[in-house]
This record gives C-alpha cells, structure tokens and sequence, in this order.
C-alpha cells in the first residue's frame, strides 16, 4: 500500500506543476492574489513531493511510474538518485523563482502567460530529471524547449522576438538531432531502460555496427550539447539575455542549461556507459570540447559590458565543467560534475538574482554604472559577492568543493590538462568578476539613485530569494562533508550507480 | 441474405443524412437544436460502430442483405474505425462552433444554408469511409466534393468564388478520373468490391492504368503536389467552420482512399519503384507545402499550406510498406497522423477563426499585441501547431515517431530525413505565427478597434480540439490496438 | 456488314462532333453541337442495347443540359457584345502539352480496353440470374433500387446538393435562370397555350407510365423525373411557372420527402426486412414503385429549380 | 474487332478529346462542356463494357451511367451557376490566375 503509493509520486509531482500552469492560465491576468497563492502552493507541493520522493529513495522504495506511449516506446518516470540531484535542486530554485518572479513582474503585464509557462518549464525540467528511458527524455526535453520560448520572448519587443528565432534555430535544430538519434536508438536496440553503466543492448550493437553506434551516439549528444550550451552551439544563451531576469536566472541556473548537461550525463552514463563511449573515442572529443567552452566561454565574459551578458557567457563556461566531470572518466571527475550541477545553480542564480536586482531597483544593466552599488545595496551586493567569489572557486564556498573534486578526479585519470583548464578557468573568472566586485565596494557611486518607496535597498520579495541562494551556496560549501549536501548526494549517486568508473 | 456487422454502420450514413434532411424541411431557423441532435445521434451511432470494430474485428454491413459482388457492402475494419471517430469529434466540435458563429445576426442567410450542406458532408464522409465499393465509393466522393464547393462560396465574395470553381472543376475532374478507372477494373474482374477487385485484378497492364487512373483522382483530391494548386486558396477563403471540416476531413478523405486502395485493392501493383513515386510526391507536398506555408503573411493561408504538408506524410507509407522491417510501425504512424492532424488542423483553424471574427482579418502582422480576450484561441492555436509540428506530447509526434521508426527501421534514409525536415519546417512556420501571437503591440500604434466579442462556445472548441490531440499524445496505444483490426496484409 | 457500318458512322459522328465542341471558335456553335452529341449519344446507347441509358440521355443529357447550358451561355454573353469575346488562348507549348498529355491518356485506355478480357462472373451476371428475388423484372430497376439501391439513395441526395449548392452561389432572381421571364397574359405565340394544354398532360401522363413501367421494362424515377423536369422548364420558360425567393413548404416536401421516405423504408428494412435497405418478403414490388413515386419529384423539382435558378417557384395562369 | 471493341476505343478517344479541351479552353463554359465530354467518354466506355459478355448484357454498368448521368447533370448545373455567380462579380469567364 505504502510502496504503491510511493510508486505514484512521480506522476503527482509532475502533475501539480501541469495543474499549476493550467489554473494559472484559466484565471487570467486578473486576478493576482489568486495567482499567487497557486504559484506558491503549487511549488511548494511538488518541493514538498520531491523531498518525499528523496525520503522514499532513501527507504529504499522504487519510484516508477510508467504507461505505455506506443507499441515499444513506454513514457516512465523513474526517481533514481540521479533524477532527484536534478528534480530538488530544480523544485527548490522553483519556488525560490517564484517569489522573485512575482516581486520581479509586479505591475507587468501578460502575468498570467508568463506564469502559466513558467510552471510548464518546471514540469518540464522534473520530466527530463525523473525520465526512465531515452524517450521519456526526449518528449520532456522538447516540451521544455516550447514551454521556455514564450518566457524569453516575454517582453514582446523585436529584439526579444529575435533573440526568440535565435533559441528556436538551435534547440529545435538539436531537439531534431535528438529525435534522430533516439528513434535509431530504439530502432537499434528497442526499448532500454537507463542503466547506470550503460545498456547492455547497446553494448552488443556496438559490438556489430560500431559506426552507426558511433553516430547515434554523435547525433544524441549533438542534441543535448545545444541546450549544454557546448562550443560551438552556446550561441543562443547569450541573446537569450532579453528575457526577463527571473527567466535568465531560471533558464541560465536551472532549467534548459541543465537539462542538456543532464543529458549528457544520461547518455554517456546510463545509455552508453562510460567504458563504451571512451571506447569509441566519443569521450575525448567531448572533454576537449568542454575545455574549449570553459575557456572560450570565459574570454568572451571578459569583453561583456552587460552584466547579463557577462553572466550569460560565465554560465557557458561553467556549465561544461559538468560535461567536463562526465567525460574525464574517473568517480571523483564525475561527482565533482554532478555536485557542480547543483552548485553552479545555486550561484548563477544568486547572481542572475542580483542582476536583477540592479535593474529594477536602480535601473542599471552595464556594469560600469554599478561604481558604488555595494553601500547602495549592501545586501543584494553581499549575495553577488559570495556568489562571485564561489564561481571563482574561492574555498571554502561551493564552486571550490567541485572544481577541486574535478581536478584530483583528472589527475587520477592522468589527464593533468584538466588542471590547466581549471587554473585558467578560476584566473579568467577572476579577471571578468573581481572588477565587478570592486566597483560595487570600492569605486565611489558616480551617479545619484532615487529611492524608491523610501527604500534603498530592493524589496523583500526580491531580496529575500537573493539571501536564501546565498545562504545556499556557503552552506552546500561548509556543509560538504554531509551526506546531504549537494556533494554528498553525488558521491551516493556515483558509488551506487557507477561503482566501476 | 444477411446483413451480417453492425447497424451503427448504415447509421454513420443514414443520421447525419436524415438531419439535413430535416433541417431542411424545418428550416434551421426555427430549429436551431436540430443539428446538435443529429450530431450527438451520429456520435453515437459511430462510437457504437468503433465499440464492435474493437470488441469483435472487422464488421461488414451487406445493404439490402446482397452480399458483393451483387450489394454494396459497408465495411468498417480499425482504419475505417478511426476515420468515423476522428470526423465524429470534429464534426461534433464544427456543429458546436456553427452555432454561435452561424446566429449571430450577420449570417442568417448563411445558416440556412450551412446547415443542410454540412451535415450532408459528414453523411458523405462517412460513407467514404465505409464502403467497400467502388462505384458507391466515386458517387460519396462526388457528395463530398459537391457539398465542399458551396462551403469554400458561402462567403460569395470574388476571392472564394474563383477558389470555388477552380476547386469544383478540378474535383469534377478528379473523379471522373476516378471513374474511368472504375470502369475499367469492373470491365476486367466483374466486380466493384474493393477486395474481390483486389483479388481479382492482378498486376497486368489495365489494372496499371486503371490505378493511375484513380490515384490521379484521388490525389487531386487529396490535395498532393504538384496537384495542391486549388487547395490553398479555397480553404483559406471559406469561413472558419468550413475550413476546418474542408482541411481536417475532405481533403484527408482523399490521402486515405489512396491508402487504402492501394493496400487492399492494388497491393500486387505496389512494387518499389511505384512506392518510391507516391512516397516521393508526398514528400515533395511536405517540403513544398512547409517551405509555402512559411512564406505567406496571413494566418490562414498558412494554415491551408501546412495542410498541403501534412498531406503528404500518410503517403510515405507506401514506399515504406513493402519493407518488412518498416511496414508495420509506418503503417501505424500514417495512420495516426491522419487522425492528429485531422483534429490539429480543425482547432487551428477554429481559432484561426476567432481571431479573425474578432479582428476582422488575419494578417500576420497585425496579430502583435493581441488583446486579452483571444488568448484562449491563441493557446489553441498555439497547443494545435505544436502538434502539426510533431513535437511532444502531442498525437502528431507519436505519429511522427512511429513514422520515423519505420522509415529508420526499414533503412530508408531519405524518407526519414523528409520527416525530421518536415518537423522542423513546420515549427518554423508555426512558430512565426506564434511569434507574432506573442509580440507585444508596437508603440506607435493608433488606437485598436475593440474587438468583437467571443461567444464562449466558439472560444472553447478550438481549446477542447486542441487538448484532444494532447490527450491521444499521451498514448497512442488505443487507436493502434484499434487499427489492428484488420491491418491489411500486404503490409510487409 | 450493315451493322458494323453503323456504328462507324456513329463513333465517326460523335468524335466528329466532339472535336468540333472543343475546336470551334464559336461557343455557342460549341454548345449547340455539345446538344447535338448528346443526342447522338442516345442513339449509341440504343445500339449497345442500353434503353434505359438512351431515354435517360435524350431527357437529361441532352436536353436538361443543353436548356442549362444555352441559358448559362446567354448569362455570360452580355447584351451589345458581340462574338464570343473569349480569353486570349494558352500559348502554343500548352497546347502541345495538353496533346502529348491527352494523346497518352487515349493509348494507354485503348491499351488497357484491348488487353481487357471479360471476366467469367460478373455483378450483372448474378444480378440477372437472381432477378426474381428483387421483386421487379426489369434487371436495371433491380439493380437501381435493390441490389444496389444505395447508390440511388446517394444519387439523389448528390442532387438534392447541388440544389443546396446552387442556393448558395445563386444570382438574384432577375439575372438567374433563363433570364426575364416573360408574362404569360402579355404577348406569346397564338398556338402556345393549346401547346401547352396538350403538351402538360401528356407529359404527366408519359411520366407516369414511364415510372410505372420501370418494375418490368425500360423506364423509372429516373426517366419520369426528366420528363417532369423538362415540362418544368418548359412551363418555366412559358412563364407558367414563375422563380420565386423563398422554398415553399411543399416544395421543401417535395424536395426531400423521396429521400427520407427511401431512408426509411430502408431503415425499416433492418427490422422487419433482413438488413438496411432490404424488403419484407412480398412487399419489394409496392414499396419500390413507392420509393420511385417519391424519388420523381426529387429528382424532377431540383432539375427545374436549378434550372429555373430560384428557390421556388409559383404558379402563374394566363 | 467486335461491336463492344470498338466503342471501348471510340470511348478513350473521346476521353483524349475531353481531357484536351480541359486543358487548352480556358472559358468557364468551354471547361464544363470538355467534363462532360469526359464525362461521356466514361458512360460510353461503361456500357462497351458492358456489351462484351456472351450471351447477356451487363446491368451493373447501365445502372452505374444512370446514376452517372444525373450525377453529372447535378455537377454541372452547379458548374453554371457558379460560373455565372463568378461572372457576375468579377467579369471575368475564365479564372486568372491561368494568364500566360
């Protein structure tokens, strides 16, 4: 009885997220108290489904919920450990967004829509973190490409319609690289399940037909590398920036930028296996692509003079470093990428945050305009700084926690590049952030900023959201050692799952 | 002398008949309720005929109690079943959306005469897709086409009556076309039953011709490229129920004779290199039709284009049907995809509808900053096109999987690579015109006329059709187990 | 020898007249030679034995089309203008094209008729041998109203459509039909109203024999129907019958009332018969000359409404 | 050749000539007229056909071409009035878009 209900939990959560957008849309625009009571209780719902859903792991319960879509192709949420890395740290920035988004958008109009695909997006995310098998994955993670266009097309102007053609050339572009790829998969070996490891069906394929094995496996990753952001198909996040900052914190920290990272790790852990992919020279490629990302991406933050745009290209560098994790091969490269998953998200949405903040409380998106910010706004200020130093990796804070996990994980490969890499990431990082840091606290305020409503600082509904992720991103750092923590989670993930890295 | 199936099946025929009938002699006026009756009376008599299809296989309904060659059977096998079903939800949505749209004040005369004609249509429709004779099969195609043309003219303004008798001269040639081969398949086997034709009538030269014959027909029909020159036109000129029944059921009455005449009446003829001309012109209508559709500036002309697309993806079936390793999932798919777009193409143009009923046009561009009330009718239309794009989770990618499948399966590259094309075509139109859906208005616009107010049904319609699709996207496997009653056996 | 010279001279005649129909650079000459040849045809249909065809054909496919056809010609040819002020033509490519096209359309149906062998059983062949079950002798009847009556039920209803159709794009009623309509207390022939005298019973009475004979001999609701029709125009012409806006209710009677009492005498069928459309032992005879009553007048008002281009029409003496 | 031989070809070359007017006339009516010659073409192809069996003649076809025939008279009274309709708002007796 328990175990059965245990078993439908997957299907509720991803159900309050669908109920959610679905009675945001149908009260309108109008009606905002109402609106806002569903968004909170509906991602206060799933959060607290998914912590349920952890607990139940933890027991020992199996999560699975499955139907079948088409002869051969099932639709199966399972949660596994790795699913809910992804499903808490998405249902957790979801209701943090939330209270932002509904400071954030006050006033504004198209509050419904907005609202409505943000829940989608998240229902999304939960289906690409909990999906069983490769098509599950694929149908989610196409949803989430259609649920997040709308949001970053929000604003309606010609520029945010064209930042919109953007996204939709390269993920609906990798999305179709995606189906191709799944559908030979299926047509190859039928219906697999993910299987830490690899699955054995795909093993023996790649025993007869190592070339088309090879270009499934191209195709896959291609797909998801476009929403991963990898070199050379990051270029739709940085013209993404036109959204609104709640939907850059959400889109950059959490949702589409994880999902492709997310996949990688799918397919290089549980459809091929790591053993295989390096087996047909897949992994190589993939680790010098990500350095070049973390690299390429860095430099080109450094030229930004646009904070968003300078976060926007941050997050294309620092999200490779999941890839890198995945396909440097060794179990501690791996749980320094899976715990980078979570940390990163936490920092880039502290500092998408803050962004924001900026914006709307002084109206300021160049960076050279913030000269003084800091006692202007110390405590949004005091977030981006814990934030900012995390992502350089400045220990003891998050961003430190996976970068080192990462570089002894290389070194224990043999790939002692991989510490060049991280070295000039951490030194780049500091070039573009630690200017920042120093106007905000010590440049004197060149221009004169109005208080609004007798307040310097931004409103709670912005702040409070800002401090939570910062607490956060100190916290997964000093509390790393716990087996809860982000870092403690992944090290479970990967000696259950991938015992033979 | 026996009837043998079910009864719902002369029902499918005679109810929506009776009703026009009756609408007719009443005058629609002064029955307004009537075709809400005749159409929950044909739904039930169609979900009766599907109901025996599933529990108890094929059902063949001998008229008179004359078994063929002598009578006119009506047969209903999985295919057939799913065709009833599919127009009886669009039809039920079209009678419901009628209503209001119809008695508004501004159409009476419109009314009147809508009425009789389209339920005649569905009668029709049904009967397509039950008989299993030739020759009924060519006067229920002439019973379509003949109550189309009226439909694409009721506006009776210079643009729908051109589309009109452009349309009407080329369907009156398409089926004579279809009839001369008739003739020349009951002159060389004696009978007019599609499968007694089929066993009968070999691969020789005549049943060549007579198969070029009536594919031409039907074809032009179906709307195919390079014979899709009237389609466009005339049904982005009808009104918006119109449009819905011409491009949801008429045209794709048309794509499923062929396929099914070529899998039960002309399997022998199918060899690889006629699969390949029919697969590459169906083709050739998902890439012409989406590369079109993304070119015109008003809504509705794209909507009629990506019908000319979605044509063509039922017809890679028959490339694909004689590879064993393709046929079984490409036969699935074809079918499914008749059904999601049947429903898609109905919601969007229902909305499509709305919209211009508020507006008063249709122009791409003067869709930026659409006013609040027709968001509903925007998110059907949006929730329609995400389906006529293929992506999940809707009908049209369980469709467009199994189709994929079985063109990867089978090792049949290009058709494949058509299909991912055709998705991302499709998107792109699609998303253009949502773009523009979700523009704000441009600054320096004069003041918006208000718009006319929606009747609720007519906002709702669109939205329960297009959450139709959604809900046959989160499983196919009903419609399939379905369509297996009496899956054809050349498949493979 | 006779014989097959016959039919060469009339295959000859009717190819002849076709080429002119579509070559002349007349359209009038074009549609009066089209009227020609459908009388031709009734001829051809004599000679392949086809009686029924021939009478349907003279009634109908000459002369139902042709008044439709001459009448439309006229609507199209404003007052003042003289010839036929056609379209430019295509360019010669096309016509090369549509040559090379309808050239391959003969040889490949020539091709198939020659290689065509008649089958050993036949639907005519089972037809004529369970003629007796139908309830009617004549084999066309039976399979008109019985083995296929279907069909015939669809038929009328594909009339009745194009009458709903035609209400649809219809001109005002001053310009619809055959134009103005004349008075018939103003001036006309001397000799036309003892015409008509005769002319209106006599075609009542040929279209009720033809119906009744059509249970054993050549003939039906079919044949009857044209007759009424063409005495339709003929009294719509004369200004007899004058084209009003508005479809009476009996006419609306009439209009549907054949097809909804076949549909349900068909419907009936599937309980006290065996099946839809099917008979009660012994009363197939009765209720086939009943559905025939019915179908006339469905299909004789449609033809003389479509031609008189009205929704109805009304009575008019001298 | 036999009787029924012989009008099953008369009946394709007047298919051809059918189909050939079709395509070179471009006036509405011209276009009607060359359907019914197909139309004609066909009914006449029916009932060779039909003529070809020892012995007896072939019902079937007589019924199908009396169908056909009230069939066709149906379509091309609606052909004319449509094209009178078209006519009349337009001025037009061909459809433009077949220019050149």
């Amino acid at each position: 009885m328990m175990a059965a209900a245990y078993g439908l939990l997957p299907l509720a959560a991803l159900l309050t997220a669908v109920a959610t957008a679905a009675i945001v849309f149908a009260l309108g625009d109008a009606r905002r108290r109402q609106r806002t009571f569903w968004n909170l209780f509906g991602a206060g719902t799933k959060l607290a489904l998914v912590l349920l859903m952890a607990h139940g792991v933890l027991q020992g319960h199996t999560l699975e919920v499955a139907w079948p879509a088409l002869p051969g192709a099932t639709l199966r949420l399972v949660a596994d450990p790795l699913a809910l890395l992804f499903a808490v740290l998405s249902s957790l920035l979801w209701l943090i967004t939330t209270v932002y988004a509904i400071a954030y958008l006050e006033g504004s109009g198209q509050r419904a829509r907005f609202f409505g695909f943000f829940s989608l997006c998240v229902a999304a995310t939960f289906g690409v973190a909990l999906a069983g098998n490769p098509f599950t994955f694929f149908c989610f993670y196409e949803l989430l490409t259609l649920a997040t266009y709308p949001l970053v097309v929000h604003r309606g102007h010609s520029a945010a319609l064209a930042a919109g053609r953007t996204y939709l050339g390269y993920t609906l572009g990798g999305g179709a690289a995606l189906l191709a790829g799944t559908a030979a998969l299926y047509v190859a070996v039928g219906e697999q399940p993910f299987t830490p490891g690899g699955m054995p069906a795909v093993a023996e394929w790649a025993d007869r037909a190592p070339v088309a094995a090879t270009a499934v496996l191209a195709l896959l990753l291609g797909g998801v590398a476009v929403k991963a952001a990898l070199f050379p198909l990051q270029g739709w996040l940085p013209a993404a920036m036109v959204a609104p900052a709640p939907v850059s914190a959400l889109l950059h920290a959490v949702a589409v930028v994880k999902a492709g990272a997310f996949g990688v790790v799918r397919i290089i852990e549980d459809t091929y296996g790591y053993a295989l992919a390096a087996e047909l020279h897949v992994t190589p490629v993939l680790s010098a692509l990500a350095a070049v990302t973390i690299v390429y991406g860095s430099v080109r933050a450094l030229a930004q003079a646009e904070l968003k745009r300078r976060l926007a290209f941050s997050t294309v560098s620092q999200v490779s470093f999941i890839t890198l994790g995945v396909a440097a091969g060794s179990q501690l490269a791996l749980i320094g990428g899976l715990a980078h998953l979570v940390h990163q998200g936490l920092m880039k949405i502290t500092l998408f945050f803050c962004a924001g903040n900026y914006a709307e409380t002084l109206g300021e998106h160049r960076i050279d305009a913030l000269n003084g910010a800091g006692r202007r706004m110390p405590v949004t200020s005091a977030a981006f700084t814990v934030a900012a130093l995390g992502m350089m990796g400045a220990p003891p804070l998050a961003g430190f926690i996976s970068k080192w996990y990462l570089g002894i994980g290389a070194l224990a490969q043999g790939q002692g590049w991989v510490i060049g890499v991280l070295v000039a990431s951490t030194l780049l990082n500091a070039a573009y952030f630690l200017p920042i840091l120093r106007r905000l606290w010590l440049l004197p305020a060149t221009r004169d900023w109005p208080a609004r409503a007798g307040r310097a600082e931004a409103h709670r509904g912005l702040l409070d959201p800002v401090l939570l992720t910062a607490t956060a991103v100190l916290l997964a750092g000093l509390l790393a050692a716990t087996p809860l923590s982000p870092l403690g989670w992944a090290a479970r993930i990967v000696e259950q799952g991938y015992p033979g890295l | 002398m026996a009837a043998g199936g079910a009864l719902s099946l002369p029902l499918a025929f005679l109810l929506p008949l009776l009703t026009a009938l009756v609408v007719f002699l009443l005058g629609a006026r002064r029955a307004p309720w009537l075709p809400g009756i005749g159409a929950l009376a044909t739904v039930a008599a169609v979900a009766d005929a599907v109901r025996h299809v599933a529990a108890h296989g094929p059902q063949a309904y001998h008229l008179g109690g004359w078994m063929p060659p002598l009578g006119v059977e009506l047969y209903a096998d999985g295919l057939a079943a799913l065709m009833l079903a599919m127009t009886a939800a669009v039809g039920l949505a079209v009678t419901a959306y009628a209503g209001p749209y119809l008695h508004d004040g501004h159409h009476h005369q419109e009314a009147e005469r809508f009425w009789p004609l389209w339920l005649v249509q569905w009668a029709a429709l049904n009967g397509t897709f039950l008989a299993a004779d030739l020759f009924n099969l060519y006067i229920m195609l002439e019973l379509v086409t003949l109550t189309a043309v009226p439909l694409v003219a009721i506006t009776g303004d210079r643009a729908s009556l051109g589309a009109a008798m452009r349309y009407l001269l080329l369907a009156l040639l398409a089926s004579l076309a279809y009839l001369l081969g008739v003739a020349l398949l009951y002159g060389g086997t004696g009978t007019l039953h599609l499968r007694q034709v089929g066993e009968l009538v070999g691969a020789g030269g005549p049943a060549a011709v007579a198969a070029a014959l009536i594919t031409a027909g039907l074809l032009l029909k179906g709307a195919i490229f390079p014979l899709h020159t009237w389609l466009v036109p005339a049904h982005s000129n009808a009104p918006a129920p119109a449009s819905a029944v011409l491009s949801a059921l008429v045209v794709q009455a048309g794509v499923y004779l062929v396929l099914r005449l070529w899998l039960w009446t002309f399997p022998a003829l199918l060899s690889p290199a006629v699969g390949w001309l029919l697969g590459g012109l169906g083709a050739a209508s998902v890439l012409y039709g989406s590369l079109q559709a993304l070119r015109q500036s008003r809504l509705k002309p794209v909507i009629a284009y990506s019908t000319v697309a979605q044509l063509g993806y039922p017809l890679l079936l028959l490339p694909l049907a004689a590879v064993p390793a393709a046929a079984a999932q490409a036969w699935q798919g074809a079918a499914y995809y008749i059904v999601a777009h049947g429903l898609a193409k109905a919601g969007a143009f229902l909305a499509a509808g709305n919209i211009r009923y508020s507006l008063g046009h249709d122009r791409l561009a003067g869709l930026r900053g659409i006013a609040p009330e027709l968001s509903v009718s925007v998110l059907a239309l949006g929730l329609a096109f995400v389906s006529l794009m293929g992506l999940p989770p809707t009908a049209g990618f369980l469709a467009k999987w199994q189709l994929l499948s079985g063109a990867l399966g089978g090792g049949q590259w290009p058709w494949a690579a058509v299909i991912v094309l055709g998705g991302l075509l499709a998107a792109g139109y699609g998303l253009r015109v949502l773009a523009m859906a979700l523009a704000a208005a441009p600054s320096d616009e004069p003041v918006r006329r208000p718009p006319q107010r929606l009747p609720r049904r007519m906002v709702a319609v669109p939205l329960l059709l297009a959450l139709a699709v959604y809900l046959l996207g989160v499983s196919a496997v009903p419609a399939l187990r379905l369509l297996e009653q009496g899956a054809p056996e050349a498949l493979g | 020898m006779i014989d097959r010279a016959f039919d060469l001279l009339l295959i000859g005649g009717m190819l002849g007249l076709a080429v002119q129909v579509v070559a002349s650079r007349a359209l009038f000459r074009s549609v009066v030679l089209f009227i020609a040849l459908g009388l031709l045809m009734a001829v051809v249909w004599a000679r392949l034995a086809a009686p029924d065809l021939a009478l349907a054909e003279a009634a109908i496919g000459a002369g139902l089309t042709g008044a439709l056809l001459l009448a439309a010609y006229r609507a199209l040819q404003p007052a003042g203008e003289a010839g036929d002020a056609e379209p430019a033509a295509l360019p010669r490519r096309w016509a090369l094209v549509a040559a090379v096209l309808s050239g391959a359309l003969v040889a490949a149906i020539g091709w198939a008729v020659l290689g065509l062998e008649p089958p050993a059983a036949s639907a005519g062949r089972e037809a004529l041998a369970r003629l007796g079950e139908s309830g009617v002798k004549s084999p066309i009847t039976a399979v008109l109203l019985s083995f296929r009556a279907v069909d015939t039920l669809a038929e009328v209803v594909v009339l009745f459509a194009a009458f709903l159709g035609a209400r649809v794009v219809a001109e005002p009623l001053g310009r619809a039909g055959p134009g103005p309509r004349p008075d018939p207390a103003g001036g006309e022939p001397v000799l036309m109203p003892l015409l008509l005298r005769v002319t209106v019973p006599m075609g009542v009475l040929v279209a009720g024999y033809l119906l009744w004979s059509g249970g054993h001999q050549p003939g039906g609701a079919f044949q009857a129907g044209a007759v009424l029709a063409a005495l339709g125009v003929l009294l719509r012409l004369t200004g007899r019958l004058q084209p009003v806006a508005e479809t009476s209710p009996a006419e609306r009677l009439a209009l549907v009332g054949g097809i909804v009492l076949f549909s349900a005498i068909g419907l009936a069928g599937a309980g006290m018969a065996s099946a839809v459309l099917a008979y009660p032992e012994g009363w197939a005879y009765t209720l086939i000359l009943l559905i025939e009553t019915g179908l006339t007048l469905a299909i004789a008002l449609p033809l003389t409404l479509l031609f008189s281009g009205s929704a109805g029409l009304r009575w008019r003496g001298r | 050749m036999t009787q029924a031989g012989l009008y099953t070809l008369a009946a394709s070359a007047l298919a051809g000539i059918g189909v050939y007017g079709l395509i070179v006339r471009r006036h509405l009516l011209r276009r009607i007229l060359a359907l019914n010659l197909l139309g004609n073409a066909v009914f006449l192809l029916l009932v060779a056909l039909a003529r070809r069996h020892p012995g007896y003649v072939d019902p079937v076809p007589h019924a199908m071409v009396l169908t056909g025939i009230v069939v066709a008279v149906s379509a091309t009274a609606l052909a004319l009035v449509l094209a009178r309709r078209y006519y009349a708002e337009t001025g037009l007796r061909h459809l433009p878009e077949d220019e050149g």
